[in-house]
């Protein structure tokens, strides 16, 4: 199994849920997070003075998933994330040892 | 004798003016600080207004309103002695125990503007020390100059609703402070922004309500000149609000909100003096000039002074209340729809004095918080620790913090 | 001659009914909106205020208030010029100033009532500069007709304090807008929920409480028409809440808060015009048939017109004011408590007036508005890129964020 | 006759008092819960406010206020029929439409005070049910005993503006409740800590504010009495906060805002039976017991009585309203700059009385709502489920969430 | 050393917590998340329209254990968390290559 | 590559940012979390009573980094957020098997 996790877009999660519905994969985790890298950040001004927002929004989606379909997963949520604007954010892949579900106990990619 | 309708008013405005600082003026500036240090300002604010309430009733209302000498009132009316359940105040239609809470509420908000200028550093004990004895060093004696027949009032000074007496004071000593208390860390390039813009608004409008009881208020009675002063107060707010939006505008092609409402306190502060003694055109002109002045000012004392005066209480303020008492001195005038200078006082005279009573407000001020803040600083200290400062003082000074979401 | 009672209540009630948009009608939509877009709902709300009050001084209370024809006022006191700072409005004891100030809140908050309409998709420029339009072109008209003395007033139309003038002019010219603005992305089906319910109370309070000043203030006087106005406003706005709040429990085994006070609200709009002229009886029959219709009205107005009114203006507003513009004349009578009707008019009769106004309200109103609507889309625009819709007006438009927390 | 100065001042005290419930004391205990809870403690404020107002002009004014017997006023006013709309009220100045408006904000606002005590578990259902009922059984005689015309009239008990009527019904009441519904999970130890100290100052100052119309308008005219009584208020308010500091900043070496504030509203409470017969000598020595006595009586029933009064109605408002009751017959003396003994009582006579009102008063809460409570509670049940209770009222009973930030 | 990423209902976090100490495991970290899985979303109604908030707010639990007791970890968390019902979460397990203790510089399982 | 997750106290985030941007680190995704180990809560008093706040406000760090430059960050970090006291963290290291740029699609190191 491998657990993949993406930084995206906040406005892009209703697209990439609705092309994860589309490959069958139920469930995710979302956290909001702020996200430091090539995109500079915002300005904010009161009082004619500048704030500078390093850190910009972002989610994180994390997701168990089945090997098998990771390939397949990570590509779709690079096409339903993608605007082509610096700051899309990046998907990282990592292994996952086992799954469990709290409610059955069910294991492996029963779980998921 | 009490008139009934005269005294409704003041009753409805000693509680507009309680509403300006509590939650009004509190809010204001708690929206302006880190999260981390809301409840900090708003305990600084309920905390000088319990204290200044206090004061007022032992001594400070005896030190500006009774007759004493030029300087400063005596002590005939210390714990309220002297003052009877009926008494009347002279040439009025209202009980001096309302006049009491009336000006009771000034001398709340005055020492809680300055709070504006040290926020997110400051010891809570320095705070609750000096705030009290500034009432009595600096408040209740230029109440006095100004309203309780000192020497300015005697030389025919203009100051309506305080714009000398609450905004200088405040402005000068709140700079004072700050040069003394030093900035905070990262000023001036990495302070955080505003942590609740939303609140500064909710802050903004409820001083701007209640000041219709602060300056149409201190006519104290309800009738044409309430009517006048109340109409001129708000096209001064007006007109600053859209002057300092305006320039934001044009320089950064975005209006803000929080200076948007900052607009809105430099033209109140700027009407103030002149409230009582101008027409709308010149209730227009002192928005424009104290939007101009105030947004400019701000800038400079952070740019150029490198003062941080964190919430802008001299730029502020302290520049919208000296303003409008100049001005006042030009607006009075009949030909812009005030109501005449006094019986031999011209412009030019009046504008002598107006500038005098300036200039000794801010000497005065600025002198006398030296003196207070070095004895306060050597009985509890100034600043808390480095690390507090990062924690925020609502968990290390009280204990408390402002959201669990 | 000015009377001091009747002038501190219309003090009073000019604070109110600033209060009421400030921050009222701002928190009450605000909290309705995208924590992304808090800021820009207030700044609006602000903006308007301020443009308002300026433009009322100059030219619309002339408009309105001054002699003129049948269907708009003269320009005899633009500038307000010949407004004497000791005259006092024919009939009562309060100062012209007052009246002007006093009336300066209801021009206000109108413009600002139709902010509800078009909020987080809207071009702040095109907010600025349709309602300062507006306020020219429908809102100083209609006033004429109906308070100035125009063919409405000769006709003997009953609106005390507003439901016309105020509420359906509103309404009508909200839905105007959002009709050529178009809707949100995701309406109807995937809107997001209001993202403060605490705060739209908290602005459902102030607007309750202010309203106190709009109602009753408009008695012009502290007397027994008060009195009888503040009561009933507060039975329909009670009598209304409980009836959202029971159909709410009905429907969905839940009451909600939001529902509930979005019941105090179309209450107070459809009592607003009766409020001055119907008795306790008359209060709680209006609230209960305002309730009622406002309800239904809301689901009408967005699924079956598939308007975008964001917050309900149509609903709320123009069909609350409405329908106590038509009840006034049947709850007038004295058979139901009210103050019975002008000498020579029936129920029949009056009715068939406040039908008129009515219609002819909304028809001044949609038209001037779809005109006014062209032109300043010609100028700068209407609607904002669907990237800055995604992103929030606070920061796109304004630069800034509500919450930093 | 009608004086428009008195009316003027009743009408506003009325807005402010509604203002001290919506949103004032919705805040207040809208701070003090968990955020999953913040909109079911708006909701019933508001719901509770809408029922107590219907219900007070069908039967609950002339349950108080008309002649009946020594114990309960009659049906003759019920529906407010033989209310005239230029109806005065006896010995006043003031329209009795006024009057039944004004009263009608107190009974709204007791019967919310008890809220406090039963948050973050109680079924909707019951609420309602309860507070109305309780609004008829318990608030609308003791009402009429006092003020009414009722035996502790008659025996001239001292209750200005409702230490026993308001104060001691609402916290007697809430530890009636408390007691049979149990506390919520984990209490004492593993409470939640507020969610929003910040909003519960907001609250407490509106709270204050208000409190002067609550207060000064229960002089029911604009004059001496009203103004003296408005700055014992204040005086009693700021006394109070500041020992309530003092006692923190000993104990916890830190000083928190809720202390501060909660202990404004001890203040507060503990002024009103006596705020319009003391001085202010009294008005400090108020504030100083009451702020005391009931910083120890919230330790007491949360650790000794192992009540869950959540918000602390009993320790603050019942302790506070029953210690100022009683000494209102000390400081109501003229060598404490009271106004003195009616004739023919005496300091020991008058104390007899007190004592007589606050333990009548405590009696009859005690039971008439114990019964209530078993009666309703068979109608609809008490508490809600545990999981109801751990997931948050807002979702639950009204399907919404207070934040979506 | 294994990475555990536990996703838990809310309101079952002081009883998940009280289970592990008895377990002796003395640090975690909790993260405020938002879950879309087959539990379906809660539905809001404002003004008679219907709101669906298809996200669920959960708990994650992060906690880095030595490769011996990971099981029983698990199994704890699984007791502990466990409702019965939908919505109860799932348990990941991860491999945990290394850990350091940022105040004194332990490493491996001396750092946990 | 490897897969970075820091625990550490909120205010030394800038000290820690500065010293990975000498290091060329240009991306990371913070995220606000609660931490329970063996730093004592905080105690919050209302009306006299004590709260006992037993999670304290921490932040996560999480970077991805090529395999060569992980023990340097990790040092780095490790010298950035200490102070010594209890409460400042952990450092945790994962294995990370592939990283993706969701605007270009780069893979591996290149989309770090
Ligand atoms: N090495 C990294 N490790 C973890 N998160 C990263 C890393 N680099 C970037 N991110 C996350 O991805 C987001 C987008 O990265 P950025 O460099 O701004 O743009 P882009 O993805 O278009 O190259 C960042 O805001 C941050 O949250
Ligand atoms: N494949 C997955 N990857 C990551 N998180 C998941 C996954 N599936 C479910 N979750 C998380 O677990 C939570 C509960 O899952 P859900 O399917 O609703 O119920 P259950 O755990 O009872 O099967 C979800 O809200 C989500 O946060
Ligand atoms: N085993 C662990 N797994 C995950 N996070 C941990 C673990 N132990 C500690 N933490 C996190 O590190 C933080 C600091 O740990 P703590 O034991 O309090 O102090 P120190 O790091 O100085 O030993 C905790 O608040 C928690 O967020």
């Amino acid at each position: 199994m491998k657990w993949i996790v993406a930084i995206i877009q906040p406005h892009r999660l209703d697209a990439v849920r609705d092309a994860l519905n589309e490959l069958d994969i139920a469930g995710l985790t979302v956290t909001e997070v702020r996200g430091y890298g090539r995109q500079k950040g915002q300005t904010e001004i009161y009082r004619g003075a500048e704030y500078q927002i390093s850190y910009l929004p972002k989610l994180k989606l994390e997701l168990a998933v089945d090997a098998k379909v990771a390939t397949k997963v990570v590509d779709t949520i690079r096409e339903a994330a993608g605007t082509g604007k610096i700051g899309d954010g990046k998907i990282f892949v990592l292994d996952l040892k086992s799954a469990v579900r709290i409610r059955t106990g069910e294991t492996g990619t029963d779980a998921l | 004798m009490v008139d009934s309708g005269d005294t409704a008013w003041i009753l409805t405005s000693t509680a507009l003016v309680l509403f300006m600082t509590l939650p009004g003026l509190a809010l204001f500036y708690a929206g302006l600080v880190q999260s981390k240090n809301i409840l900090s300002v708003l305990m600084q604010c309920v905390a000088i207004a319990c204290l200044a309430s206090v004061l007022w009733v032992v001594v400070g209302y005896s030190l500006a309103f009774t007759g004493g000498n030029a300087l400063v009132g005596g002590l005939s009316k210390a714990f309220l002695t002297g003052v009877s359940r009926d008494g009347v105040v002279d040439g009025t239609g209202i009980p001096e125990t309302l006049f009491i809470m009336f000006q009771m509420t000034f001398a709340i908000i005055t020492p809680a503007l300055i709070l504006g200028a040290y926020v997110e550093r400051i010891k809570f004990s320095f705070v609750m020390l000096f705030s009290g004895l500034w009432l009595l060093v600096v408040y209740a004696p230029v109440t006095h100059w100004v309203w309780g027949g000192g020497w300015l009032a005697d030389m025919g000074v203009l100051d309506f609703a305080g714009g000398i007496v609450v905004h200088v004071t405040a402005g000068v000593s709140a700079a004072v402070v700050v040069w003394k208390l030093g900035a905070r860390p990262g000023f001036p390039d990495q302070v955080r922004p505003p942590h609740a813009p939303w609140l500064v608004m909710v802050g903004a409008s409820m001083l701007w309500v209640g000041w219709f009881g602060f300056n149409a208020g201190s006519a104290l009675a309800a009738g044409t000149d309430a009517s006048m002063a109340m109409l001129v107060t708000h096209l001064s707010a007006c007109v600053a609000s859209l002057v300092w939006m305006g320039i934001e505008w044009m320089k950064f092609g975005k209006p803000s909100l929080v200076g948007l409402v900052t607009g809105t306190i430099a033209g109140l502060a700027t009407i103030t003096p002149a409230s009582g003694f101008v027409g709308p055109a010149g209730g227009i002109c002192l928005g424009f000039v104290g939007g101009f002045l105030c947004y400019f000012a701000v800038d400079f004392v952070k740019s150029r002074c490198k003062l941080d005066d964190s919430l802008d209480v001299l730029a502020v303020h302290g520049v919208g209340g000296a303003t409008g008492t100049l001005l006042a001195a030009v607006f009075v005038s009949t030909s812009f729809g005030g109501v005449g200078f006094a019986e031999g006082a011209t412009m030019g005279s009046q504008f002598g004095v107006q500038v005098l009573g300036v200039v000794a407000t801010i000497v005065w001020s600025a002198a006398a918080s030296l003196l207070l803040l070095k004895i306060v600083q050597a009985i509890c200290g100034l600043r808390v620790s480095d690390d507090d400062v990062i924690e925020g003082l609502d968990f290390t000074s009280h204990g408390e913090k402002g959201y669990h979401l």
